[in-house]
């Protein structure tokens, strides 16, 4: 399977479900990804919560934003002879099945689009800031004034060069569109388009998922046993679009502890999972404090 | 191997901080006293039902002005908190059931619209109006109606916050999903009492009203003493965020014991804004230690 | 829904190269009304078939930022700012201080051999290594055959 | 090759995935060790008893591949009597006379008529091959792990996956960087490779060959049409003073062999001058031969600079370079900037060495005071790659044209438009004066010969740019045209951008290829390896996007005649047929009567395989059909260096200028034939100096671009890697009490510089035989050179920590193999660091005194046995 940079695909008219597959064992942690994506998108520097020098090897984008749409990871660890081990693996929006953050969006500035991706409507949304409190995977995230102060005020590092002036898009909420606009054009994400190794690798779902499962089982063969495949199925999410490869964790196990390793919930949970009880709760108040009233009243 | 564990993302924080600011916690205290205090109103009018039309006596005339305030208040402070104030409009364009937020602000909608009406109506300006004349009869019922439909989006007013906080990835907040509403609700109602209290209306409801909170907020805070969230083991919770519940309980019983019950009025309602804050902070510390490694 | 996208109405496309390390990918650089607006791989290139390094990738802020210089600029000696000088007035100037310091340091003949010599080591060149090879050659052309310098260097050094 | 060149480590991780082994050896784990099948930590300065070590395998077991050794290479050419090695002369070669070589008791012998007397069995005791091994019998596995830190089974690992990836059947790939040039025995450590895979029968062979990864966009392009001191273009040497070259015949007797291609040189330096002088160079004048200045001296970037800082230059143009950040030994670069009288530079930002004078390191330090500094400094704007149409030439020399897509802006212009305006305004102050008095006639005589005939274009705003393709079709050559018979009426077919400024014919056709090139003056070419570029046809080949087969032929064009891989010859068997099915790449086609192949072949295409040597041919002609090094005077690939090298014909492990070892194999210390440029601002710490227990190397980042000009200046670089950092292994941060993340300060003789302390399991400390009984253990620390005092995104200059030093051959600097001292926290301010500096180490402070030592500096180190000074 290979990126198609070549031809133009016509994914949007046949409302094709496409995603990422992205495979650690061929990323070399260039972050041509990162930079493809914020030049295509004009997103602005991150100067916000910046993981600070020594704390995450060569990773100082820290985290998945508004302003960080793609995100190279970094471990450092070791093989059993105590030989030196560095794992990359590029993350990004999940855009999931069932997604959080498009159900709490109040103002449908959130919505699925033919190729089923997820995708904020930046003309639509107002900075409500729910869908940030939604994302079980913490990606989405509202722009300039105040996330930045509040994680510098939080984690003690004031945000490095937290410019004062106005951010472009400053307050709405921002993530990865997998390119939707160059996709109407048939092209595919520019952070694909860039990726030297294919590590990040874009098309249809259904044919991600297959390879992903061929790409696991030969990496166990070649002796990569530690390689599990990170899709999303553990959860209420019902699958995730951009699936990857994860390897570090321990061998054989089912992604719990290389999802761990790799900051990735193993059990994503979307928040409509607590409507119900949450909302018969508040209902149950309802009728007790008007009780309540009534027997203060006619006692 | 040696030792030396991978250097990996299992502490760095799993979901994202609440965006919000000050206004949103004021946002719930304002609400919740608005919501409850038309619950009271309702109730009071029913209550003292004479004749076919609901009582329009001075604590249900108070009641509605405490209510269309906090309807006036509310959104402007909804929307002083949006990243873009001024599309505050396309929180209409649709109703949404599974996003709280959604729910919310219809349900402020109809409240105001409620204690807009009311007010007109308890002002009693529109009866002499030669218009309304004819229908003087059907007023009693429609005065039910509309005191009902208050109650009802009042108390929902009060206690949806606590579903929109309960309904969220950030693991303090979802798992006191079914807690929330009620401690909200609760704290609201006790606080409309105690507001009233100090608008000098010394109907004695009001603090038999603020009993019923304050020993809800006793049972609620003996429940979360043994468990609760996250929150409260962690060290970086600072100490202001374990006075609310203090507040609520014991220094407003003692000022209602000793017949002084203008303190007590001041004490719940502090501890119930203070509360609001206090969850809110807990909730952004929730979300920064939600790291894989520090789940409890 | 507005799409923002920068091919809709097929502006100019110019094929490129990228300008950052040696090796060399084919870039596709899409303008509209003298502007660049997005730079990405060329995918008929067989050196990277459409990829791009992170470097490569930032092209577009690397030919657009504002940090570029515009304005030609001259320091006077001694003194602590820049001013802003003509860029016709400044190649005047350079070319008579050039004139000047070559003829003022001319070697034409060996002291002791006679053999002709014909140089100056008093105007001094160095860079080369992120030029065009016609801008090379043009400099080495008029620098040494022309104007007789031999401190000509760039960052090859072989 | 992940780090500097990405999008290349595609292919080697496409290989990966079909089975190739990949290999990477490197002081620090770096990205691309992270994809590599296996990574060897070596100790800087390693290298070649690195290489040494695996050849000394593979001629041990005799795992060469024979047949291609004895056949391709002069492993049978017998070595002069007098001869002697390294280990007979203590790490010298025999002709060693204190400063230099001579090389006579290099020579391979030759019979009466000058052929190579060669031993097809290559036992003869004086044979190359039986040399070879006797050279490198002591490069022993177990001298290997004491030198380089590499353990012998990990050498072991090595050789047995190169062997095996070699022979007939199978090849290997060498891929290098500056990681083995920028040493103070640089060329020799990639002789010592070219040895390894001549060896091994890897050269001119598919996915074979050692490839040089080089840095720029078109760095390859600076040195094949040089701005360079030595060379002209095509690698024609420029003409010396005092040697005998004051004629072209001169200049041909050392430069013209009568065998290998080089035969042509006449040809080609003829049809250069043709292009440089036009006209004016007739065969009466030598063909110009005589205006070309001659070169005197070493005249490279470190040595005029040393001029400069003595007050020796006046002017000094930076076109695209950076010297304050990207040269060695920054202090001394900046402040000799500080001489100068005027200085012009051309970039496309504000860099430091434009500042110099303003915010540099120095100025904070007082060591300049911007009132005082005299240098007037012109700072132009540069148009960028998108803004100008030109060509490229890229690591595997193809050349690429660009398209211009926009205009540049207000004073931002192309180099091309700078020279051009240069070049007119000097022609005309030249006959201004020659008009006015003929006294300096002999002066200007270049000047005013020079053809500049260049048609201008105009595009956008901008007059006077002259033509790109007028140039690429004068690099590639053409008949000249006799203009003095009168203006011919138009151009002939086959002429390329024939009219020159003033609209009159300037030349005849373009030439096909270097082929066509005469040295009667007929033909002029501006750089003969690249002529075939912009042939009669009219196509620009540069300009060519439709690749075709497994080497993309018809995309841009590799010089020479568009070959991929060179010296392709050696992919066939002497008889012709290829060494085997699957690494076929040129062979010998009987029914065709030609060589033929999926590349150019590097051979002349009718010349049988069978061909016996002409004995008194000329050029290629000279040699058999079996030769397939035609740019060697014998036609084969030289193991064994008679001539051309100024520190040996083979390479030889010496210690880096700088190294925590005595050279373990020599009493020779380090390379003699390097330069150390001995002065007081370019100290170099001794052997055994405890101030320095560590080795440091430099590195480039991924993110990062050279001295940062093009990357530091851009946001979306920056964030990527913010600060300057030190990487340093868990023991060393262990042994020094720091974190990760804390400041430390990296300090020696030359700067001390403050950076972030990045503590990984990346860098290991190296086991390295014994010291006085104990295992010895070599710290080493690795820094990013990217950072500086200018833009936004800030940092100390790490090649201020690294002295000037220059490789024998080519006079490139050692900055890959140094010492330093790590201190935890930051450095002294920029006001009090000098005093710091001379506190730790006094033989500074004597150094800049010249010699009085100022007693109330406090403390001495304990190496100081200088008497007591009065203050």
């Amino acid at each position: 399977m290979k990126n198609e940079r070549g031809q133009r695909h016509n994914y949007v008219e046949r409302g094709v479900t496409v995603g990422f597959l992205t495979d650690p064992t061929l990323c070399i942690g260039c972050k041509a990804c990162e930079v493809a994506c914020k030049e295509w998108n004009d997103v602005p520097s991150d100067g916000g919560a910046r993981a600070a020098i020594g704390s995450r090897s060569y990773d100082h984008s820290g985290d998945l934003g508004a302003s960080t749409w793609r995100h190279v990871k970094f471990v450092e660890t070791e093989t059993e002879e105590g030989l030196p081990r560095w794992l990359f693996l590029s993350d990004v929006c999940k855009h999931c099945e069932r997604a959080g953050c498009l159900e709490a969006c109040p103002t449908g500035a959130i919505w699925r689009t033919e190729v089923g991706s997820v995708l904020v409507d930046d003309d639509r949304c107002n900075g409500c800031g729910y869908c940030v409190v939604s994302c079980p995977f913490g990606v989405i995230d509202r722009r300039g004034r105040p996330t930045a102060e509040i994680i510098g005020s939080i984690a003690g590092t004031a945000p490095s060069s937290g410019s004062s002036e106005a951010v472009a898009g400053e307050g709405g909420a921002f993530k990865c569109t997998l390119c939707y606009d160059r996709q109407v054009e048939g092209k595919i994400p520019a952070c694909a388009n860039a990726c030297p190794t294919d590590s990040i690798m874009f098309g249809p779902l259904v044919d991600l998922k297959e390879y992903a499962q061929v790409r696991v089982e030969t990496l166990h063969q070649r002796g990569v046993t530690d390689a599990v495949l990170y899709d999303g199925q553990e959860g209420n999410v019902n699958g995730i679009h951009a699936m990857s490869v994860l390897v570090g964790g321990s061998v054989g196990d089912a992604a719990g502890d290389a999802a761990d390793l790799w900051g990735q919930p193993s059990n994503p949970t979307a928040p409509y999972a607590y409507l119900a009880a949450s909302w018969s709760s508040a209902l149950l108040t309802v009728v007790l404090s008007a009780v309540a009233c009534w027997l203060a009243f006619v006692l | 191997m040696s030792d030396r564990a991978p250097s990996g993302y299992a502490d760095r924080p799993l979901v994202k901080p609440p965006v919000w600011t000050w206004e949103i916690p004021v946002y719930f205290f304002v609400g919740g006293v608005a919501g409850m205090s038309l619950l009271i109103a309702a109730v009071a009018g029913l209550a003292r039902m004479s004749d076919g039309a609901p009582a329009l006596d001075p604590l249900v005339r108070k009641c509605v002005w405490v209510a269309c305030a906090g309807a006036v208040i509310s959104p402007m402070l909804l929307i002083s908190d949006l990243g873009r104030p001024m599309r505050f409009l396309n929180m209409l364009s649709r109703f949404n059931v599974r996003s709280p937020m959604s729910m919310g602000v219809w349900i402020l909608v109809g409240f105001s619209g409620v204690s807009g009406l009311l007010l007109i109506a308890v002002n009693g300006t529109i009866v002499d109006l030669p218009v309304v004349a004819p229908f003087a009869g059907a007023l009693g019922p429609l005065m039910t109606t509309l005191l009902i439909c208050g109650g009802l989006f009042g108390a929902l007013l009060a206690t949806y916050t606590g579903v929109l906080l309960g309904v969220s990835t950030i693991p303090a907040w979802h798992q006191n999903r079914r807690r929330l509403p009620v401690h909200f609700g609760l704290a609201s109602l006790g606080s409309a009492a105690s507001v009233l209290l100090l608008f000098g209306s010394s109907d004695p409801v009001l603090v038999r009203l603020l009993w019923i909170a304050i020993a809800g907020e006793a049972g609620i805070a003996l429940l979360s003493i043994d468990r609760s969230a996250v929150a409260r083991e962690n060290a970086a919770v600072p100490q202001w965020t374990r006075l609310p519940p203090i507040l609520m309980t014991v220094a407003s019983a003692v000022p209602l014991v000793l017949g002084l019950p203008v303190l007590a009025a001041i004490s719940f309602p502090m501890g119930s804004l203070l509360s609001r804050f206090a969850w809110i902070k807990v909730g952004r510390l929730s979300a920064m230690t939600s790291g894989s490694s520090q789940r409890d | 829904m507005k799409t923002r996208s920068r091919d809709a109405q097929r502006p100019d496309c110019a094929r490129s190269v990228c300008p950052y390390c040696a090796v060399g990918c084919g870039q596709l650089v899409y303008h509209r009304d003298g502007k660049v607006t997005s730079i990405e791989g060329d995918p008929e290139s067989p050196i990277n078939a459409g990829t791009l390094c992170p470097k490569g990738s930032a092209s577009k802020e690397l030919v657009t930022h504002e940090g570029r210089l515009i304005w030609a600029k001259v320091r006077r000696p001694g003194a602590s700012e820049w001013e802003r000088i003509p860029l016709e007035q400044a190649m005047d100037e350079i070319a008579e201080r050039t004139w000047a310091s070559r003829n003022r340091n001319w070697v034409d003949r060996d002291a002791d051999t006679g053999e002709r010599i014909g140089h100056t080591t008093a105007v001094a060149h160095l860079g080369g290594a992120t030029l065009d090879n016609e801008e090379n050659y043009l400099i080495k052309k008029l620098f040494t055959a022309g104007l007789g310098m031999v401190a000509v260097s760039n960052q090859a050094r072989i | 090759m992940a780090e500097a060149h990405p999008v290349g480590f595609r292919w080697v991780m496409k290989a990966k995935e079909r089975g190739t082994k990949v290999i990477h050896v490197d002081p620090r784990f770096s990205r691309t060790s992270a994809q590599a099948d296996l990574w060897m930590p070596i100790r800087a300065g390693g290298d070649l008893a690195f290489l040494g070590g695996l050849i000394s395998i593979v001629l041990k077991e005799k795992a060469y591949f024979a047949e291609y050794v004895e056949a391709y290479t002069n492993a049978g050419a017998l070595v002069h009597e007098d001869y002697q090695g390294p280990d007979d002369l203590g790490g010298l070669f025999s002709g060693w006379n204190a400063e230099s070589y001579d090389t006579s008791t290099w020579q391979l012998e030759r019979d009466a008529d000058g052929v190579l007397v060669r031993d097809p069995t290559m036992e003869h005791a004086r044979c190359v091959l039986q040399v070879l091994k006797r050279h490198f019998a002591r490069y022993t596995p177990s001298m290997v792990e004491e030198i380089a830190g590499v353990p012998e089974q990990r050498l072991r690992a090595v050789a047995d996956h190169l062997i095996a990836a070699s022979g007939p059947v199978k090849t290997a790939a060498i891929c290098y960087a500056v990681g083995w040039t920028q040493h103070s025995k640089g060329v020799q450590i990639i002789r010592a490779a070219a040895i390894l895979q001549l060896l091994l029968g890897n050269v001119g062979r598919p996915g074979g060959g050692l490839m040089a990864l080089r840095g720029h966009a078109s760095i390859q392009g600076s040195t094949d049409i040089p701005t360079l001191y030595d060379i002209l273009p095509g690698y024609l040497k420029m003409p010396r003073g005092g040697v005998g070259e004051t004629t072209l015949d001169g200049w041909c007797a050392t430069h013209q062999p009568r065998t290998g291609w080089w035969a042509n040189s006449r040809r080609y330096m003829v049809s250069l001058l043709k292009a440089y002088y036009g006209e004016k160079a007739t065969h009466a004048n030598d063909y110009g031969f005589g205006l070309l200045p001659r070169v005197t001296k070493d005249h490279s970037h470190f040595h005029y600079w040393l001029e400069m800082a003595d007050g020796g230059i006046e002017g000094l143009f930076l076109m695209g370079q950076n010297p304050s950040v990207g040269a060695q030994n920054g202090r001394l670069e900046r402040k000799a900037l500080a001489q100068l009288d005027w200085l012009v530079v051309r970039d496309l930002v504000e860099i430091e060495s434009a500042t110099f004078w303003k915010d540099g390191p120095e100025i904070e330090r007082g060591e300049l005071v911007t009132e005082d500094v005299k240098t007037e400094v012109y700072l132009l704007p540069a148009a960028a790659h998108v803004e100008k149409a030109g060509t490229f030439t890229q690591t595997q020399r193809m050349l690429q044209w660009r398209e211009q897509a926009v205009e540049p802006r207000a004073d931002q212009r192309s180099e091309a438009w700078f020279v051009h305006q240069l070049a007119l305004r000097l022609q005309a102050m030249a006959r201004a004066e020659s008009d006015s008095s003929n006294a300096t006639a002999d002066r200007d005589a270049a000047l005013l010969s020079l053809d500049w005939w260049y048609p201008e274009v105009e595009h956008g705003a901008i007059k006077g740019e002259p033509q790109t393709e007028a140039v690429l079709a004068e690099i590639n050559g053409w008949r000249t045209v006799d203009r003095q018979a009168g203006r011919a009426a138009e151009t002939q077919p086959g002429a390329v951008c024939a009219l020159d400024r003033e609209n009159h014919v300037h030349h005849g056709p373009q030439v096909a290829g270097f082929s066509e090139l005469n040295d009667d003056g007929s033909t002029a070419c501006g750089c003969w390896i690249y002529s075939g570029v912009y042939g009669p046809d009219g196509v620009n080949r540069a300009y060519r996007r439709e690749p075709v087969g497994r080497y993309g032929h018809g995309w841009g064009y590799a010089w020479p005649m568009d070959r991929r891989i060179l010296y392709n010859r050696a992919s066939a068997r002497p008889d012709g047929k290829p060494w085997s099915k699957g690494k076929a790449l040129v062979w010998w086609d009987d029914s065709l009567g030609q060589w033929t192949g999926h590349d150019v072949p590097d051979f002349p295409v009718d010349k049988r395989p069978d061909t016996a040597a002409d004995l008194n041919g000329e050029g290629v002609a000279a040699h058999p059909g079996d030769a397939p090094f035609l740019m060697q005077d014998d036609g084969l690939g030289q193991l064994f260096v008679p001539e051309g090298l100024v520190d040996g014909p083979l390479p030889t492990h010496y210690e880096p200028l700088e190294s925590p070892l005595a050279n373990a194999l020599y009493a020779q210390q380090s390379d003699p034939a390097a330069g150390r440029f001995d002065r007081p601002d370019n100290l170099f710490a001794d052997l055994g100096d405890r101030r320095f227990p560590y080795v440091l190397t430099t590195y480039r980042l991924t993110e990062h671009h050279t001295a940062g000009g093009m990357s530091r200046t851009l946001s979306r670089l920056s964030e990527l890697q913010p600060e300057l950092f030190v990487e340093i292994s868990f023991e060393l941060a262990g042994e020094l009490q720091i974190e990760d993340g804390d400041w430390v300060t990296v300090v020696n003789l030359r700067s001390a510089v403050e950076a972030r302390a990045l503590v990984t399991r990346r860098m290991m400390p190296l086991r390295m035989g014994s010291q006085d009984g104990k295992p010895r253990v070599v710290h080493q620390v690795a820094m990013p050179f990217h950072w500086g005092s200018s833009g936004p995104n800030r940092g100390d200059v790490v090649n201020d920590l690294i002295p000037l030093s220059s490789e024998p051959n080519v006079s490139i600097h050692e900055s890959k193999a140094l010492l330093c001292d790590v201190v935890p926290g930051r450095r002294p301010g920029d006001r009090e660091l000098l005093q710091w500096l001379e506190q730790r180490y006094p033989e500074l402070e004597i150094a800049r005194t010249g010699g009085v030592a100022n007693v109330g500096h406090g403390a001495r180190s304990a190496s100081d046995d200088a008497s007591e000074e009065l203050v």
